[in-house]
C-alpha cells in the first residue's frame, strides 16, 4: 500500500517521537520528565515540518518551542516545586476524559479523515504539486497590504500585551 | 580523468563500481558527514594546546612543554587521563537523564558544522535556512543545561544551571537580531548564499555594529571569558556540570572548546566572507585555507580577550545585555533597513549581475558604513557620559564618606 | 510521498492525547503542557494541508506563524498566572483554585 | 528531492553526532576504575550532607527573564521572512517592519521602566 522508502521511514520515526512523547507527557508523574517528553514530541513535529517542505517552520518550532517555551515550563515547574510529587496525578474524571479523548479520536478518524483523505476517499486522488512556495514569499506575504500585514502587526501587539501582562502578574512586588 | 575518484564525483565513482544508486547516495552522505565531523574533532585537540599556550604567554608563563616536542601531545595526555578517571555518578541522580546531558552538549555544538561552507564546492548541507538552523541547534544547548543541572541532585548544580540558562537565553536575543542584518543584505538564509553575497564586499564593512554584537553575544553563548560565569569557580563552584567526572566532564569541556571555535568559524563565514579570497574559484581548496586563516584570527582574538578582560558580575551581565546590546541591536536593524531603502531610492544598490564586483558594491557599502559609524559614535559618547557621571557620583560618595570618617575621628579630640 | 491522511492521523492522535492531558491532569503546569500538545497538532494539520492542498498559497504557513505567536503568548501568561496562584495559595492543583466556585 | 537530500545529510549527521560522544563515554568504562562507595557518591556540597530538598525555591526573576526572552524570540523569528524578502519590499514593507519592531521596543521600554530587568 505504502512504499517503504527513506521518507516513509523518517515519517514513522517522527510519528513515534510525537505520539510516544505525547503519551509520556500525560502519564509521567515527574514534571521535569514530562517536559523532556514534551521536547521529544515537539522535536518530532519539527521533523514533520521538514518532511512537509516547510524547513522555516521546523526551525521556528525548535527555536520557539524547545528553546523557549519548554525552558519556561521548566522554570515554572521549579518555581512551584512542592507540587511536583503529587500522590495522584489524575483527577476524579480521568476515566471519563480517557473515554472522551478516545471517542474523539475515533470520530475524527472514521468520521472525517479516512472518508475524505483516506485510501479511496473523496479527496485522496488529488495531485500533489512539486513546487512549493519559499520562505521569502512568506516574508512578502506577511507585510503585503493585501495579505497578512494586519495580523502581522496585531501579532506584535499581542506579544507586547502578553509580556506586559505576564510581568505584572508574575512579579511579587508592591 | 574519469577514473580518478575524488570527493567531487564520488557518487559517480561508486555507480561505476556497480553499487546500487540508493546505497551509493547513502555512502556518499555518510562519507560527507564523517569528513565534516572530523574537522571540529581534530581541531579541538589542537585548540586545547593553542589555548593553553596563548594563555600562558599572556600571563608570562611557558605553558605545556613536557609531553612530546614543544608539549604538542599535551591534549592526548589529557584525553588519556580523562579516559582512565573513575566515572562517579552521585547517589540520587536521575541516571538516564544524567548520562544524556553530556551527549546533548556535544551533539548540539557539533551539529552546527553541518551547514558551514568550507569551499565554493564543499559544504555539508546547504540548507535554505542555514542561519536559523544554527540558531535552532544552539538553542538545544539550553536543554543540556537544564538536564545536567536538574539530574545531578545538587543545589549548586541547579543554581548554576539557572544562572546559565538566564545568560544563554538573554544573549540569544541580540544574537538573532544581529543575524537579521546579514540575512537582509544577502537576501538569503543559506550559509553558502551569504558567503557568495560577500564576494564583492565583506559584511563586516557594511555592518560592523552587527558583527561586533554577533561576536559578543556568541562569546556569552559559548560561556567564554569575560562571560564565563557559567563556571565561575569562586562563586558557584563549577556551575551545572559540578557533579560530572571522567569522560562525561571531558565531553562538556570538549563541547565548550568546539563551541568557542565554532563561533569563530561562524563569524568568519557570516561577516568575513568565509572562503572568499583570490583565485578561490580556480582552486577551491584555497577556500578552506582562507576560511581557516580568518577563523584562527578571530579565535586568537577571543583567546587574548579571555586572558585580559576580568569576569563580569551576574547583574552586570544581564544589564549589559538588556540595557545595552538589545537596544543597540534594535536600532541597528531599523537603521540598516532604512538605509537600504534610501540606497534603493537613490538607485545606488548594486545590480544583481555585478553583485560580486567590488566597485558596484562601493556606494551602498559607504552609506551603510557611515550609518554604522554614526551609531558607534553615539554609543561611545553615551558610554563616556554615563561613565563620567558614574565616576563623579562615586567620587562624591567617597569624599562624603571620608569627611564623615574624619569628623568622627577628630570630634573626640575636640572635646 | 507519504499520503496526507497519515499526517492527519498522527495530528488527530496528538490532539486527543493532549485533550486527555488537559482534562485529566491535576497539576496546572501539566494541563498547560497538554494545551501545547493540542496546539502542535493544529500546526501539523495546517502545514500538512498547506503542503498537500495549496503549496503556493502562503496562508497555511502564515497561519502557523500566528499559531506560534499565540502559543508563546498563552504559555507566557498561563505560566505567570500559575506562578501567581502558587504564591497566593501554595498550590497549583487546579481543583484547589476554587474561589469563584460556590 | 535534492532539497530532501540535504536534510538526509542533516539526519545522518544527527545520528553520528549522538554516536560520537557515546563511544568514548562507553569506552571509558573499559579503562576507568569503578569502586563506588557512599562517601564518594554523595553530592559535592562542602562535605555536608544535603539538607532538605535539592529543589530550593527560586527567584521569580529567572522566570521574568525567560518570559521577556520568549516574547522577543517569537517576534524576531517572525522578522526573519521579512528580512529575507527585504530586497523585494517597497517602503510600505519597511514601514510594516518598522511598526513591528517599534512595538517590540515598546515592550522592552516597559519592562525597563517597570524594573523587570533588574537582577536584584
Amino acid at each position: 500500500m505504502i512504499e517503504l522508502n527513506v521518507q516513509t521511514i523518517a515519517f514513522l520515526i517522527f510519528a513515534a517521537c510525537i505520539l510516544g512523547g505525547a503519551l509520556g507527557v500525560v502519564t509521567t508523574r515527574n514534571l521535569i520528565h514530562a517536559t523532556l517528553y514534551l521536547v521529544l514530541s515537539l522535536f518530532g513535529a519539527a521533523g514533520f515540518f521538514v518532511l512537509l517542505s516547510a524547513p522555516f517552520m521546523a526551525a521556528v518550532q525548535v527555536l520557539v518551542y524547545i528553546g523557549a517555551i519548554a525552558i519556561l515550563i521548566v522554570f515554572a515547574v521549579m518555581l512551584t516545586r512542592s507540587m511536583t510529587r503529587l500522590r495522584d496525578i489524575y483527577n476524579r474524571q480521568w476515566v471519563m476524559s480517557a473515554i472522551a479523548a478516545g471517542l474523539l479520536f475515533v470520530l475524527l478518524m472514521v468520521g472525517v479523515i479516512l472518508p475524505v483523505w483516506g485510501v479511496g476517499g473523496a479527496q485522496a486522488g488529488r495531485e500533489v504539486s512539486e513546487v512549493v512556495a519559499s520562505t521569502a514569499e512568506l516574508g512578502t506575504a506577511l507585510v503585503s497590504p493585501n495579505q497578512f500585514v494586519l495580523p502581522f502587526e496585531v501579532a506584535s501587539l499581542l506579544l507586547t500585551a502578553a509580556m506586559i501582562g505576564a510581568i505584572v502578574i508574575a512579579r511579587d512586588d508592591e | 580523468m574519469e577514473s580518478v575518484c575524488s570527493i567531487n564525483n564520488f557518487v559517480q565513482c561508486l555507480l561505476n563500481l556497480g553499487i546500487a544508486p540508493d546505497l551509493a547516495q547513502f555512502i556518499n552522505i555518510l562519507l560527507g558527514v564523517v569528513l565534516v565531523a572530523i574537522v571540529p574533532l581534530v581541531t579541538v585537540i589542537m585548540l586545547i594546546y593553542i589555548e593553553r599556550k596563548v594563555a600562558a604567554r599572556v600571563q608570562d608563563r611557558i605553558g605545556p612543554n613536557r609531553v612530546g616536542p614543544y608539549g604538542l601531545l599535551q591534549s592526548v595526555a589529557d584525553a588519556v587521563k580523562l579516559l582512565t578517571k573513575e566515572d562517579i555518578t552521585p547517589l540520587g541522580a536521575d541516571k538516564f537523564i544524567y548520562n544524556l546531558a553530556p551527549i546533548i552538549a556535544f551533539a548540539s555544538v557539533i551539529l552546527v558544522w553541518a551547514v558551514i561552507p568550507f569551499t565554493p564546492l564543499h559544504v555539508g548541507a546547504d540548507l535554505s535556512i542555514g542561519v536559523l538552523y544554527f540558531m535552532a541547534v544552539s538553542s538545544i544547548g539550553t536543554v543540556k543545561v537544564v538536564v545536567a543541572g536538574w539530574s545531578s541532585n545538587n543545589k549548586y548544580a541547579l543554581l548554576g544551571a539557572f544562572r546559565t540558562i538566564a545568560q544563554l537565553l538573554s544573549y540569544e536575543v541580540p544574537l538573532v537580531l544581529a543575524l537579521l542584518i546579514p540575512v537582509m543584505l544577502a537576501g538569503t538564509m543559506s550559509m553558502q548564499g551569504i558567503t557568495i553575497a560577500q564576494q564583492g564586499m565583506w559584511f563586516i564593512v557594511m555592518a560592523p555594529v552587527a558583527a561586533v554584537i554577533f561576536f559578543i553575544a556568541n562569546l556569552a553563548e559559548a560561556g567564554r571569558a569575560p562571560f564565563d560565569l557559567i563556571e565561575a569557580e569562586s562563586e558557584i563552584i563549577a556551575g551545572y556540570n559540578i557533579e560530572y567526572s571522567g569522560f562525561k566532564f571531558g565531553m562538556f569541556m570538549a563541547a565548550e572548546f568546539i563551541h568557542a571555535f565554532t563561533i569563530a568559524v561562524l563569524a568568519a563565514v557570516i561577516f568575513l566572507g568565509g572562503w572568499s579570497g583570490p583565485f578561490v574559484h580556480e582552486v577551491p581548496v584555497l577556500g578552506f585555507i582562507y576560511l581557516g586563516i580568518k577563523t584562527f584570527i578571530i579565535y586568537l582574538f577571543s583567546l587574548v580577550l579571555r586572558s585580559t578582560v576580568p569576569r563580569v558580575r551576574i547583574d552586570q551581565l544581564m544589564a549589559f545585555n538588556w540595557k545595552f546590546l538589545v537596544p543597540i541591536s534594535i536600532i541597528n536593524v531599523l537603521m540598516t533597513a532604512f538605509l537600504l531603502q534610501v540606497v534603493r531610492a537613490l538607485g545606488l544598490a548594486p545590480d544583481p549581475a555585478q553583485a560580486t564586483d567590488f566597485v558596484a558594491n562601493l556606494p551602498q557599502a559607504v552609506i551603510l558604513l557611515l550609518g554604522n559609524l554614526v551609531v558607534i559614535g553615539i554609543v561611545l559618547t553615551m558610554i563616556r557620559n554615563t561613565g563620567r557621571r558614574q565616576r563623579l557620583e562615586d567620587e562624591a560618595r567617597h569624599a562624603a564618606a571620608l569627611e564623615r570618617e574624619l569628623e568622627r575621628v577628630s570630634a573626640p579630640a575636640g572635646d | 510521498m507519504v499520503p496526507l491522511w497519515m499526517y492527519l492521523a498522527v495530528a488527530a492522535g496528538l490532539f486527543c492525547i493532549g485533550a486527555y492531558g488537559v482534562l485529566s491532569r491535576r497539576n496546572a503546569v501539566a494541563v498547560l503542557m497538554g494545551v501545547e500538545l493540542m496546539l502542535n497538532a493544529v500546526n501539523i494539520n495546517l502545514i500538512a494541508f498547506w503542503r498537500y492542498v495549496s503549496p503556493l498559497n502562503m496562508a497555511g504557513q502564515a497561519f502557523t506563524a500566528f499559531v506560534f505567536v499565540v502559543a508563546a503568548a498563552e504559555a507566557a501568561v498561563g505560566l505567570a498566572i500559575i506562578i501567581s496562584v502558587y504564591r497566593n495559595r501554595r498550590s497549583v492543583i487546579v481543583e484547589d483554585v476554587d474561589l469563584l466556585k460556590w | 528531492m535534492a532539497v530532501l537530500n540535504e536534510w538526509a545529510f542533516i539526519g545522518v549527521f544527527f545520528a553520528i553526532a549522538w554516536v560520537v560522544p557515546v563511544l568514548p563515554i562507553v569506552g571509558a568504562r573499559l579503562f576507568a576504575p569503578r569502586k563506588p562507595n557512599p562517601l564518594k557518591q554523595s553530592t559535592y556540597e562542602c562535605g555536608v550532607e544535603t539538607v532538605g530538598d535539592t529543589w530550593v525555591q527560586f527567584k521569580v526573576q529567572y522566570y521574568i527573564y525567560g518570559l521577556i526572552f520568549l516574547v522577543f524570540d517569537v517576534e524576531i523569528v517572525l522578522l526573519f521572512p521579512w528580512a529575507l524578502a527585504y530586497n523585494q519590499l517597497d517602503f510600505f514593507g519597511f514601514m510594516a517592519g518598522f511598526l513591528f519592531i517599534f512595538l517590540l521596543a515598546d515592550a522592552l521600554i516597559y519592562a525597563w521602566r517597570k524594573g523587570a530587568l533588574e537582577w536584584v
